[in-house]
């Protein structure tokens, strides 16, 4: 059976906003975009929804270049916040 | 290794040891450690450090090729620990081996700049309260200076 | 010890111990070594370094102060070796420890280069010709960067 | 008896110039200015002259503020070119 939903990791403030560090979202089998991916996950977990303006974004281990980019069962999406290493 | 994302403590002798080359007449060597600074949540004994791993270390490799093309570098490295740190622990080596002590001293400084500002690692403080029942909380931001 | 004025090789790893207090957020250590650069009289394969050992330690101590005050640092060496040193030996330990990594840098930094300015410290070339017969020719001018 | 010379100490380049490290200059009971000091070395060691102008002098471990400065028999006087530690 096809995976039917996206892996969401969460890290730093957006994991202790969330309470979890991963999110499974259901995705349609044709995909949808990050916007959209997104708007699922506030609507999931509202306390998310400050961070993430200051988040960047990351799908299979990619930097998302847009927001319009397409998200399809089985890949893997990242929140990165702010970063603070050091 | 040139860069290194690594839960093992980071040792500061074998990071000089792998800048000593021929033609490195100045070496610069940055060390970051964790400080037990107080918050409002109390005294910081500890700090997480945790990454996204594949793309920070993408993201160390790319500082180091960055820093070397613009110094002339003989030889770089950025080593960052992850995992649960105490104070006094190392998080961060950032080494640059120069022909000249100038160039030593702004590649380093930019290695741990770009590090900071480009490559997924975050820090969350664990604090002891100072005047409540000692309890462990999360805290958001860290409190130290790398 | 903050300055030192030895004949006797330098420890980078000590030096590092050495910065290594609490409240060190910021540890930076530069080492300047003997390069074997080609001059007019051949390869360098030694520099000798001398001091006018009781103004030298004595303006050593005044630049660790200065800079002190300056950088509001929490720990600072300066170290430097005379004598012969052969390629690739450590002629000069400058370190910093402060709260944070700019005050490091910037008290690193300004130790070296008062260093330079301001103490008793010379040092000569000691050359192996390129292309006629072996022989020692001592030079005036130092061919490193430190 | 009592001393009748000041013993002085040359460095790096001047050392190099003058093919000694020290010298020593006789000098009159009463002492003589450290610019009567100069003269007296560079008439003895001619190729000095050309270092000296970029030198420091001490006198007793202590920096000549001025060339006027008095010196006498039994002090210790040291040449210092540029420093290039490091």
């Amino acid at each position: 059976m096809p995976p039917r939903t996206v892996r969401v990791r969460l890290y730093a403030s957006a994991r202790e906003a969330a309470g979890r560090a991963t999110v499974e979202l259901p995705v349609p089998a044709t995909g949808l975009s990050a916007e959209a991916l997104l708007r699922e996950l506030r609507g999931r977990l509202p306390a998310l929804a400050p961070v993430l303006r200051s988040c960047r974004f990351v799908r299979n281990d990619r930097y998302l270049r847009s927001l319009s980019a397409r998200v399809r069962p089985g890949d893997e999406f990242a929140v990165h916040p702010p970063y603070g290493g050091g | 290794m040139e860069v290194r994302l690594t839960r093992r403590p980071l040792s500061v002798g074998a990071a000089y040891r792998a800048l000593e080359r021929p033609g490195a007449g100045g070496i610069v060597v940055f060390v970051g450690r964790v400080r037990g600074d107080v918050t409002r949540a109390g005294r910081v004994v500890a700090l997480d450090y945790e990454a996204d791993a594949p793309l920070a270390i993408r993201a160390l490799d790319r500082v180091v090729r960055r820093t070397r093309a613009r110094h002339s570098a003989v030889r770089l490295l950025l080593w960052h620990r992850v995992g649960r740190l105490r104070v006094g622990e190392v998080s961060v080596i950032a080494g640059a081996a120069c022909g000249h002590r100038a160039a030593a001293f702004a590649a380093a400084r930019r290695l741990i700049e770009e590090l900071k500002r480009s490559v997924p690692i975050w820090k969350t403080d664990r604090a002891r309260p100072a005047r409540r029942p000692p309890r462990r909380r999360p805290r958001r931001t860290g409190r130290r200076a790398g």
